[in-house]
């Protein structure tokens, strides 16, 4: 399986360091790792918990690496993602790519993050010192999703 | 049929999921969401601003125009934010 | 020191096991690792050495490092290259940038790693079964690398 | 002053670096290049192809029109191919 849903902490350079390896015709790996921050908009967060939509998630998850597999000529591809409650600092989620080139490697890897942040049924609570707030999605993320569509 | 909420929606309407029989009338996404709101009137409230109120028909994103025939399952949900 | 040029082998998912550990105002980790493959252009590859112009090496990483640091607000960024003879599957370079944001980091991380493939004074020997020749320049990487220069 | 040369330009060369006295009327890359192509046959062979000598003065890139004025050391190199 290269596409995980984990509700326990797990390590991305331990991940990393099983990805693809052993493989003589990789010759570039590019890596993503989203961790939990300890500040949002000015304000301190103590933790974040993430909800998805089971089943769903996995479907998307799945459907989105395939498009990178038929865009790019991926030797190897890997999306970990946590869900559940999780405390600055923590990772929340990795994407990894191998192939022979590095432009491959790259852009499939940028590709399937700002995919996965508007194509997969996650949701961020945001636990701060005034209580818990639900994380509003951003233009921003929609924009770097729309790079992607095929004209 | 199934309908689901997710995230800030489900506390708004104050349960996860429910079992309901769908009148005859509605047959689309967007009936539906007309039809929730008369039974949760705070569904109703964040419907009626653009764009927050996402759906998926059997796990799949949907639009207000999608047919209901044959779905087992409908969930709402704000726009995502994973990553 | 966050540019390295080592002689010994590397091990990627090492570095990045400590790469902005322990900094909760990261939420963003990129990272690049370009390796030795065993094929190129039709004939096996059976080892790649490296050689580079010490002094000049550093002076310009350290120049590409601080480029992408005024461009981009970077809260850690890596720069390891390995000199000298390795092995098909061994890792030649290593780019990882720590940003708040996932923009900094992906964008930075690709543009390290293309003004290095341009701007590095480094130059690969494959030694092949018919002998040893040396890897001529490529045009797509002088047309990455512009992609990076100031309009 | 010090002339250095690597990768395959070391290899045609013969030498990997030289200390020498420069004659007064060289006092560009450009002219550098075209003396030392008269000590070294193949070396003015490589830089009769355009584009593939490339050059360092005090291991900074260097064009062709770059005084020598003060300088230490020149390199010459085909174009790199690190990463």
């Amino acid at each position: 399986m290269t596409v995980r849903v984990v509700e326990a902490p797990f390590d991305p350079a331990a991940e990393l360091a099983t990805f693809a390896r052993g493989r003589s015709d990789v010759g570039a790996v590019a890596s993503f790792t989203g961790l939990v921050r300890d500040e949002h908009g000015g304000e301190r967060i103590l933790a974040m918990a993430l909800e998805h939509y089971p089943g769903m998630t996995e479907r998307q998850l799945a459907r989105i690496e395939a498009e990178a597999r038929a865009r790019w000529p991926l030797l190897d591809v890997l999306v970990i993602h946590r869900v559940g409650r999780m405390l600055p600092g923590e990772p929340i989620v990795l994407v990894a790519t191998a192939s022979a080139h590095r432009a491959a490697a790259l852009e499939a890897c940028a590709f399937l993050i700002d995919w996965l942040k508007t194509k997969a049924p996650f949701w961020k609570l945001e636990e701060t010192s005034s209580g818990a707030r639900w994380v509003e999605a951003r233009a921003s993320d929609d924009e770097a999703a729309a790079r992607w569509e095929r004209r | 049929m199934r309908i689901r909420y997710f995230a800030w929606l489900k506390q708004r309407v104050g349960v996860a999921e429910e079992e309901l029989d769908l009148p005859a009338e509605v047959t689309t996404v967007g009936g539906l969401k007309a039809w929730l709101g008369t039974r949760h009137p705070r569904f109703a409230e964040a419907c009626a601003a653009k764009g927050v109120v996402r759906a998926a028909v059997d796990q799949e994103f949907a639009d207000d125009d999608r047919p209901l025939a044959g779905a087992r399952e409908v969930a709402f949900f704000p726009p995502v934010t994973g990553g």
